[in-house]
């Protein structure tokens, strides 16, 4: 179980969220709700680590997950916009950069089968600097192939269907059906109501923050 | 006039017909010009006197002297097809650029470096910074960048472009190394040859420099054709696989 | 076929992999390298005025400043490239300690640079009129050297990262960090010069680039978390 | 209340004036800019040596080299960012000429570095010993000579715009160009020194920024054009 | 009327689409579709007169639009995933800076107006750089607020719903409904086949490059 104990965070000189209290399903997935601005972003970076909770704290197996950070980064897969691609190499050799920056090394044919999982590889050898967004966004999707080879538990996604295309959204759903069914976590933000009909827990920020104002 | 010009560059703008007449050219242009480089040389290197100051020393001129002018006029020659490239849009000004390019390159390093050793012996060092050297360094690197930024593209027309644009912004380098040494004095030697009141050099001197420069102008107008010719190959290559792709997209 | 290794060197090995292919792909990047450094110092030689006597004055200080200046832009450039692209993201969610990945990303700056100096080395000898002498000198300070200059501008471009116009900020914050470099430097190169003893000036480049390369890691990677948690 | 109005110099001016609220906003700006070209100058005068005859010898080529070296970086990264943030598409749909825009561009760039040199030449010249006599002198060729490494510089960010590993290409596209302004501009100002006639470095410098006037907004107007189509 | 003539595009060395025959409803809505690089960011760019046609010809009542292209891009209005706004500047500066760019110039008050139509106008003295995503899209997509003011026929827009949440899509689709009741035309590309029910134009480029190779 993954808990966010009375979590506040401040931006710069403004409150993001104060007293966010919420549990999240694990294994499971969870759906992080909100209007532009709400702080969906800001949450998933908390809970990636990324940033400093100002007071209270997120609570994995009944133990404070900032005081073992090394362990925790390890079993999480990050991907928002920023998709963390350099532009000055291939897909393949990103993809191949991020495995051994990971710790983990691969064969090339287990890269072009995951570069297959989401109809990549024919793109394989195109720099990034000239692929389209949504080609972008599933070479940065990709990576979650590797939650099944490697002990990856968290998927923490920051609007991942945007600019992905029908086919591959059926594709990155079929990721997350196969995830789920390995007893994985996944935790992400979607403006897109519809996207899924899987059994979900949302966590709506509007609401919550609504409930604190009352 | 504007229109004849035009006329005269479609009509060698056509690739095939390019191709017959450099094919034609290409032989006589081989060997005349080894002729005059070898005669050049047996001249240059044996048959003509010592300078009563430098001593065979005076022998480098034969090549530094052709090279400086081959790597300033190819620049020249590089901006002037840079225009034509830019304004008609032909892609073959482009080709011929591509080509002239490095030869210039070679012939401003060759003057570098013939000059460095002419150096050593005359002023007693590799190198000075005067303006002439300056100048002459200075237009290396200007066919350097035109050669870096051709290539720093993804796609060639762009780097093309780019390039263009450049090295028709660095013609104001070679009045510079033309005048450097009129206007500041310098270490190197003033003019003695192309000069307004007619050269001003031993006969004996000025019969295997003619030599080596046409030599050497004609020998690097044979490998600007043979680049140009193997560019266009090139082009056909991925003209062909473009097609493929097309097939493979369908 | 596939396996989960994390020991320190594994990673340092496959850092310094990526930054080679991100900046040192072809020949050309090479050619482009040494030009730079060139350039910069033809910049001074020729704002200086080309007089022999003038040359020998200035000689040792021109090739050290050129130095400075072709490797911190470029270091910050990458850095800042890749924080907007999320690399550093990324890299927060690896195991491995961030310090491993940022002294990797030195050391392949340094290498960036030190090997198209060490090419282009006899260049400058001719053209700074550098006696030859001095040469063994001048390569081997400035090797040491260089690797204390991309420890420094690693700080310095990590200290500016996610800063509004960090850009203007840097130099204020690296070159103060960076004399003392310089002025060891050049201070061997000079002794060398007025045939006197560089020792007690090289033991002082050598300690202060050891002190860089154990401190300079751990502060960058302080200054990454910190900009990473904006 | 609201009006369209695509006169050019309503254009020129609110193109100066989004520029300057990019870079300009405050007094730390002014400090940073100031600071910049202050510390490539302190790193030469203690590669040199500070001795006040070598000073004497190298403070205009300093101050030139420093001027040069503080313009041409920020004014690259301006137009990279503006290339990468689409903002030069959204330019492409203006029915106002580009050439206008970039003029305007290079304006601001020179005024952003001159205003603080103008406030921070008083130092300047003390630092580096210059005689009264010479601060007019040396004030006008850095402004006319900074207006022309302004729009030098935007010709080279616009003709690497898009490349790759461009920041590497920059100084071996630009620096050729640059070295003119720099020879006559020191050469003015040595002439001074030297109680000789600078009037003919004096005009050159100011012909060769005539032509970059006129010249460089429309080379860089085609080579963002290229950019924009890639 | 828009009329794709024979269009053939290549970047690079790949043909992006050669022989492309469409003809746009003006005034109307015009959805671009396809799947991730199939072209349909290289084709608003085109029509957007960006990037140069090969072969063929985009004509506009009658007239080849690449020949007259100060009047054209005068008519229209841009906004792909780039947004083209200064991190440095706030949201009003930008919007201002763009409105000046295009040479108009509009009061304080009217730029709020504008700002307010997708709810921004809270945002107003916030700088891009901390902006969220969903925010950044909004900065972008306010400038189709003044085509009411000045003469813009068209809106070129490249996936705009990205990113926005559902208040402001609704927003947005109001703000695409009074344009096209102004007799705008709208060309979009997006990927949500669910996001308009107004009677639409459909480009995909998928099929016409299956009827093509056939
Ligand atoms: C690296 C060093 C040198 C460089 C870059 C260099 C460059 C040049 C250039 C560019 C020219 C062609 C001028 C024109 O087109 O009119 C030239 C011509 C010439 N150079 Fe050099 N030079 C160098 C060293 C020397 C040395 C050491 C000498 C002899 C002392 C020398 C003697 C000459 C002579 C005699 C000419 C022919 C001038 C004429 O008759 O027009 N050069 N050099
Ligand atoms: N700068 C470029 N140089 C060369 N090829 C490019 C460039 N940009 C894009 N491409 C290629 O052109 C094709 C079309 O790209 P485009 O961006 O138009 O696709 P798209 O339909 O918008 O895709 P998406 O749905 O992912 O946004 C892609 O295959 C892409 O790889
Ligand atoms: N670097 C920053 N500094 C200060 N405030 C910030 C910063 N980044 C974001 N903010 C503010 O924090 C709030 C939450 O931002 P966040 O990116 O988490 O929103 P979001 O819910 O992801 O929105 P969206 O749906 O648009 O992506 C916003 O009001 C934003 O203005
Ligand atoms: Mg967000
Ligand atoms: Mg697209």
């Amino acid at each position: 179980m993954l808990q966010l104990d009375s979590v506040s965070i401040n931006r710069g000189n403004s409150v993001i969220f104060s007293n966010l209290k919420a549990t999240l399903n694990t294994p499971g997935l969870n759906l992080i709700r909100g209007k532009n601005g709400s702080g969906k972003t800001t949450l998933l970076r908390t809970i990636a680590g990324f940033i400093p909770i100002e007071s209270g704290k997120v609570i994995y197996n009944r133990k404070d997950i900032t005081f073992r950070k090394n362990e925790w980064v390890k079993k999480i897969i990050y991907v928002d916009s920023h998709n963390g691609l350099s532009e000055d190499l291939t897909v393949f050799e990103n993809l191949e950069a991020w495995l051994n920056m990971k710790g983990w090394s691969s064969s090339k044919q287990k890269v072009t089968e995951a570069l297959k999982s989401l109809d990549m590889d024919k793109y394989s050898n195109i720099y990034i600097s000239k692929c389209s967004e949504g080609l972008k966004k599933r070479a940065a999707l990709v990576r979650l192939y590797f939650s099944y080879i490697f002990e990856v538990k968290f998927w923490l996604l920051d609007e991942p269907s945007n600019g992905l295309d029908q086919a591959s959204i059926l594709l990155f759903k079929k990721m997350i059906t196969n995830f789920l069914q390995q007893n994985g976590t996944i935790i992400l933000t979607t403006h897109d109501k519809n996207l899924f009909n899987e059994k979900h827990n949302v966590i709506n920020l509007d609401l919550l923050k609504e409930l604190r104002a009352k | 006039m504007l229109e004849r010009h035009s006329f005269v560059i479609n009509w060698l703008a056509n690739p095939n017909r390019f191709s017959k007449l450099t094919n034609k050219l290409q032989i006589p242009l081989l060997s005349i010009s080894t002729i005059m480089i070898l005669l050049g040389l047996y001249y240059g290197l044996f048959d003509s006197p010592k300078d009563y100051q430098q001593g065979d020393a005076v022998r480098i001129m034969y090549v530094h002297v052709p090279s400086a002018w081959l790597a300033s006029f190819l620049f020249l020659s590089l901006a002037i097809s840079c225009v034509f490239y830019l304004v008609w849009k032909h892609p073959l000004a482009d080709l011929i650029s591509n080509s002239i390019a490095p030869i210039g390159a070679v012939f401003s390093i060759l003057t570098l470096v013939t000059g460095s050793l002419w150096g050593k012996p005359m002023w007693g060092t590799w190198w000075v910074w005067d303006a002439r050297l300056t100048s002459m360094l200075i237009l290396f690197f200007f066919y350097l960048g035109y050669i870096l930024l051709s290539n720093a593209f993804e796609r060639k027309i762009d780097g093309s472009k780019s390039a263009s644009v450049l090295a028709i912004v660095g013609i104001i380098n070679l009045p510079i190394i033309k005048f450097s040494v009129d206007w500041w004095h310098t270490l190197h030697q003033p003019s003695s040859i192309l000069r307004m009141d007619g050269p001003s050099i031993d006969k004996e001197m000025l019969l295997p420099l003619t030599l080596m420069m046409v030599g050497f102008s004609l020998f690097s107008l044979f490998l600007i054709i043979i680049n140009v010719k193997t560019k266009l190959l090139e082009k056909k290559c991925e003209a062909l696989i473009l097609k493929l792709n097309l097939k493979e997209f369908s | 076929m596939t396996s989960s290794n994390s020991s320190w060197s594994f990673v340092f090995v496959t850092h310094l992999k990526r930054d080679f292919l991100i900046n040192f792909r072809s020949l050309i990047d090479l050619v482009s390298i040494i030009s730079f450094m060139f350039l910069i110092i033809i910049l001074f030689i020729l704002g200086v005025g080309p007089f022999k006597e003038k040359l020998e004055i200035i000689g040792n200080a021109i090739i050290w400043v050129g130095l400075i200046l072709s490797i911190i832009p470029s270091l910050e450039k990458t850095l800042q490239k890749d924080f907007e692209n999320g690399w550093f993201d990324q890299l927060a969610t690896s195991s491995i300690p961030l310090e491993i990945v940022l002294l990797s990303r030195s050391i392949s700056y340094w290498l960036i640079v030190m090997i198209p100096f060490l090419f282009a080395a006899p260049l400058f000898i001719i053209l700074l009129n550098i006696e030859l002498k001095a040469v063994p000198w001048l390569l081997l300070t400035m090797t040491i050297g260089s690797l204390a200059i991309s420890l420094i501008g690693l700080n310095g471009a990590s200290l500016i990262l996610g800063a509004k116009r960090g850009n203007i900020l840097l130099p204020i914050l690296i070159i103060p960090l960076v004399i003392p470099i310089l002025i060891f430097g050049v201070g061997v190169n000079e002794a060398i010069k007025m045939e006197a003893d560089p020792i007690s000036n090289l033991l002082l480049l050598v300690a202060f680039t050891l002190i860089y390369l154990v401190i300079s890691p751990f502060i960058s990677a302080l200054l990454i978390r910190i900009a990473i948690a904006r």
